[in-house]
């Protein structure tokens, strides 16, 4: 009989891929929290709550050829383009061997020009003309690829929003926007944001399409990025996804969050795609007892593995700042 | 005289301003509820309420150009611009519009506005929470940029800089937020404008810096002094228009000349500096004009070898400082 | 009988006083072109095809009271708000005198404090938030002015746009946005600037009433924008306005047209609403060939004389260009 | 050799990089089928299409934003700014993203992208059509500022610009557009960026000067040579980062130097020239360093008297000159 997934066309092992990715994602973020809060990493910036939407996405897109242009929480999407744990925590704890930036930049600074990852920086929203540009270069160049960014919805009010999606409107472009909606901007609510009644009707605004699916189901987000990649590679342009979740952390190490209410952080978390969609590939018997076992075992020594090997690991040399300002 | 950290000493500032003069209010990015994310605004959005404090949506170019039109309006806006580095977007309200009202309109306009921002390294905050943007600006008449140095200075030129008429750079130094504490007058004081500050008077080298490198330099000078080596220390405090009489003062003063700023060596406001000597002490000079500064790469690193390697500190100083009183 | 206007509440003397504003303004500009093709002066910018929606609109706001930021086309605005023939004449000629900048910027860079006129400045767009920020100064202080501010249509793709419209959505604040699309913005025609349907959609981005109205037709507009004001002074928000219709000169003095076809400029001119709203004034009895003749009489010995003060008048004295960079 | 204008070597570059490499394209307001306000990208749309002479929208921020998607993707793309005025809008994407992405991301990804924008005054654009903006990027390591003076520089200079690894701005004089005339070769030759070039050999005096203004040093030169005065000038090309030996050798060649920019005095980039000679000269100089500028007003104004008033001349040339000939 035919369940959610398998109507999408996608198998059972598609499902616990995403899932596994999901967790892996968590589990990561979750140590480094430790990692920071004993005194071992300085900073870290969480994905925890938006996993579903991230991977769901991700595996939604081709990850052989689209360009990714993430933002500082999409632990999920790195992952599922090719990032390794092991790299996440060399950017983690600032190692040479970081591929991100080689320690220049903090953790959640994304690039990794052999996945197709573009390199992000901290102000937001600049990513998205980048995104753009390569989704110009793409139809210049007649490839098939899309181009898929991320921001927040906070982010969604820069200039560079607006700029970036019309001129992709404007000349039809292949890029896919998703806009993960974890409804703040550090302590400020979306009402204090954004007066329109959703992000995905901003779309209009640039002659695309705009959709506003359920951020805590990685279905709902697979399927709104494969329609969106369909008509991105037929030619009928870019698409705007709102993905709505909930922030389930602070911002960041660096703050608290007595902005808002316990109870509204709680109710969150009855919600979270880890439980939810857990419960839901076992209620369809696809996720058991012992698979689930082995992929937490699987898991907890991945991460242990590499964030040993970062811990070790050295830093770059304090002459090594001067390297890459130009062409070496 | 209460003790007051540097923050402190902005908050006081800011709150004094906005009892003294109902036109004054603070806009920016988290700078309500929250209190800000150094927590410079805190308790003053319970005191004065939403819209005197008022969060903004996460957009720099509104902050400032709303905070423009509520200035030409008649209003004395305060925006604050989270990091320093995220005042890049705002570039062209602030230099194309805030910097040109008063000119363009031959004098019917003008924009009282103050824009603080933190800036600043040595706080582990990478590329993009470390930089010194002030020389982006340090070169377009109509604005003026501040730089203090010490929680005194903080709450003069502040409360300066939302009296004055014409819009105002106000950079904050992010370390300097919780390290620099000194006892600050309960009563109301303004400091002026457009005038550097000798921080130490000294007879053998001359020390011309602003922001957290005025501390490392009294630090050293303090250690100089001890084996004989007097420094005199000129803390620019407005880094634009900058304050020629005095750079040329304090240069001709003992003919051996340090500048000294974290920002990047290569045209940083220390370069104007240099020259404003260069045309105007030639004949004073003892010894060649050395500067310290950053190195010339993009922003400093977030790993601490790095990042360590890029900050001026008080070895670097001492070590310049030392090499030019023995020239 | 009832007739459009009269249904509007506009006397007859409402829209004479309309006409005779959208004159002025079309031959006030008509003798900027011939005094720049004569040499006398060297830049011209025009309202050509925009004066209805200029006019109508300004007739619709408070005059006394209301705050605009009008761009560079908008003569018909700022004459309805005070400024003179002479004042504009002086503007062209770059003479001492010239209220809006003392000669020291181009024509068309507007601006005028006594009469609620905010500076205006070349690099486009900038002035929304200005008027946000005038918006927000009125709700604060409990006012019940509402801020008026104009652009292109192609400058609606400006990161300022998106920026201060949104500032203004969440805070309801009263802002009256007009578009004046005039379907070009210099050679690129607006289905190469913007891919949404119309302007007035981007309205909804930021949780504001959106309106396409004719701009040809001063009555349409002086509705759109007297709702608006209603709405704003309410308490309900902003509106964004887009005023359609067609620029009938060249973009600038320096500017030829040859990337546009001549039929279409042909086209246009059909429904140039001096022409048109002369007509209907005509055709509704309130507008007798009497009173045209001395409208026109009026209005050339206006613009001679306003010329003729404006040429003669003094420039800047050389060092003035040191005044005023910062307060004296 | 055909002669050629100071735009139609732009234009000239523009086509040969094109037709050698198809990775080069074009994007900007107008640059298409209007080919460019002061058509500097004439016939290139009908010869290459649209897509490689790209109609931007009006937002310049996408302009620099897309362009540096497409610069990291592997296109070169040549963007234009319809104005050096209107490169506001774009500063945060070429401050925090193309002059960074090499650093941030430790030679992974790179931006080859080439920013050109006419700057300068003298051609009643008034405030927001005259500005010399160079300033303000003058400051960010990982970007090149390059400033051509003449048809030949302006072939050779764009061509390096655009087969460079890095981002480049490219700031051409618009008075120069028609103004200057010379022998431009046909075969394709590049100029090395990051080189300074002297363009006159003097004994007496050094001016350091660029763009526009090394034309009225020149020809300043040529009148005082009939009076015995030999002037040596150095036309600086790249403004950042600048050729410091270059700087260091021309100075010190006749120690008498002066500074000449278009661009307001405070804060432009012949301050950072100073303190290089500052630090580097001191014993070698005989004069004190002049500078000539624009006076520090936020940009040139509309009337002709105050235009004039603004901008560096021949004559004003003549007499800084003759004045540090004689001191
Ligand atoms: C241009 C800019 N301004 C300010 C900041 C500081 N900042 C970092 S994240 C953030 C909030 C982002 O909110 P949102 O877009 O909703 O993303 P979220 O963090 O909620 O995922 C702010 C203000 C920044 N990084 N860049
Ligand atoms: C930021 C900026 N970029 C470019 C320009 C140059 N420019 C002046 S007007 C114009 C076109 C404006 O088109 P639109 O907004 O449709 O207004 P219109 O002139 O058609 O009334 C351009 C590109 C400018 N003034 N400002
Ligand atoms: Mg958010
Ligand atoms: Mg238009």
């Amino acid at each position: 009989m035919a369940n959610l997934h398998t109507e999408l066309g996608l198998s059972d092992q598609d499902v616990l891929d995403i899932y596994q990715t999901m967790l892996l994602a968590r589990k990561i973020d979750e140590r480094m929290w430790l990692l920071n809060r004993s005194g071992k990493i300085p900073f870290v910036i969480s994905c925890q709550g938006q996993e579903a939407a991230q991977v769901g996405a991700s595996f939604a897109l081709n990850r052989e050829k689209d360009y990714v242009s993430p933002y500082y929480r999409d632990l999920g999407v790195v992952l599922s383009f090719g990032m390794t744990a092991k790299d996440l925590m060399l950017s983690a704890f600032a190692k040479a061997e970081d591929p991100n930036s080689g320690g220049r930049q903090m953790p959640g600074h994304f690039g990794q020009k052999k996945n197709r990852i573009l390199t992000g920086s901290s102000p937001v929203t600049t990513q998205v003309p980048h995104a753009v540009g390569v989704a110009l270069a793409g139809k210049m160049e007649k490839k098939d690829f899309v181009s898929f960014v991320t921001l927040g919805e906070g982010s969604s009010n820069q200039g560079d929003f607006h700029e970036g999606l019309n001129f992709a409107g404007v000349h039809k472009l292949p890029v896919i926007t998703m806009v993960e909606n974890n409804q703040y901007a550090i302590s400020v609510p979306i009402e204090k944001q954004i007066a329109s009644k959703n992000i995905s009707v901003r779309a209009l605004s640039y002659g695309m399409e705009g959709v506003t699916v359920d951020g805590n189901d990685p279905l709902a987000v697979y399927k709104a990025v494969r329609d969106a990649r369909e008509r991105a590679i037929n030619g009928e342009g870019g698409t705007v996804i709102e993905a709505v979740s909930y922030r389930l952390t602070a911002h960041s190490s660096d703050d608290d969050d007595r902005y808002r209410e316990k109870e509204e952080v709680d109710e969150a978390k009855k919600q979270d795609a880890i439980i939810t969609f857990g419960n839901y590939l076992k209620e369809e018997n696809v996720l058991s007892n012992k698979i689930e076992e082995e992929m937490n075992r699987d898991i907890t020594s991945i991460i242990n593995e590499a964030t040993d090997y970062a811990e070790e690991a050295p830093y770059a040399m304090p002459e090594d700042a001067l390297k890459y300002v130009y062409e070496e | 005289m209460p003790v007051m950290s540097y923050i402190q000493a902005v908050t006081t500032a800011l709150k004094e301003e906005m009892l003294r003069d109902e036109k004054v209010f603070i806009l920016g990015e988290d700078v309500g509820k929250k209190g800000g994310v150094f927590r410079a605004t805190e308790g003053l959005y319970n005191e004065f309420g939403e819209y005197r404090v008022l969060d903004t949506p996460l957009s720099e170019s509104a902050i400032a150009g709303v905070g423009i039109g509520a200035a030409m309006y008649g209003m004395r806006p305060v925006a604050e611009m989270q990091f320093a580095d995220f005042i890049m977007p705002a570039v062209n309200q602030i230099i194309s519009e805030a910097a040109k009202t008063r000119y363009r309109s031959n004098n019917d306009w003008n924009v009282p506005i103050t824009i603080r921002a933190p800036y600043g390294g040595g706080v582990h905050g990478a590329l993009y929470h470390s930089q010194s943007v002030e020389a982006v600006f340090a070169n377009q008449p109509g604005l003026k940029i501040v730089m203090p140095s010490s929680p005194y200075d903080v709450k003069g030129l502040l409360k300066a800089a939302i009296r004055d008429n014409d819009p105002v750079l106000f950079f904050e130094h992010k370390r300097a937020y919780r390290l620099l504490k000194e006892e600050v007058p309960n009563e109301d004081y303004v400091l002026p404008i457009g005038k550097a500050d000798v921080k130490r008077e000294g007879s053998d080298i001359t020390v011309i810096t602003y922001g957290l490198c005025v501390h490392f330099a009294l630090q050293t000078a303090e250690k100089l002094a001890n084996e004989g080596i007097e420094t005199h220390i000129l803390d620019l405090r407005t880094v634009y228009p900058l304050d020629k009489e005095g750079i040329i003062e304090a240069a001709s003063k003992t003919g051996k000349v340090l500048l000294i700023t974290e920002d990047n060596k290569e045209g940083s406001i220390i370069g104007e500096v240099g020259a404003i000597i260069a045309e105007n002490c030639l004949f004073d000079l003892d010894a060649p004009v050395m500067r310290l500064a950053g190195p010339d790469v993009p922003a400093m690193p977030f790993a601490p070898t790095m990042e360590k390697f890029f900050m001026v500190n008080p070895d670097k100083c001492e070590k310049a400082m030392r090499e030019l009183a023995e020239f």
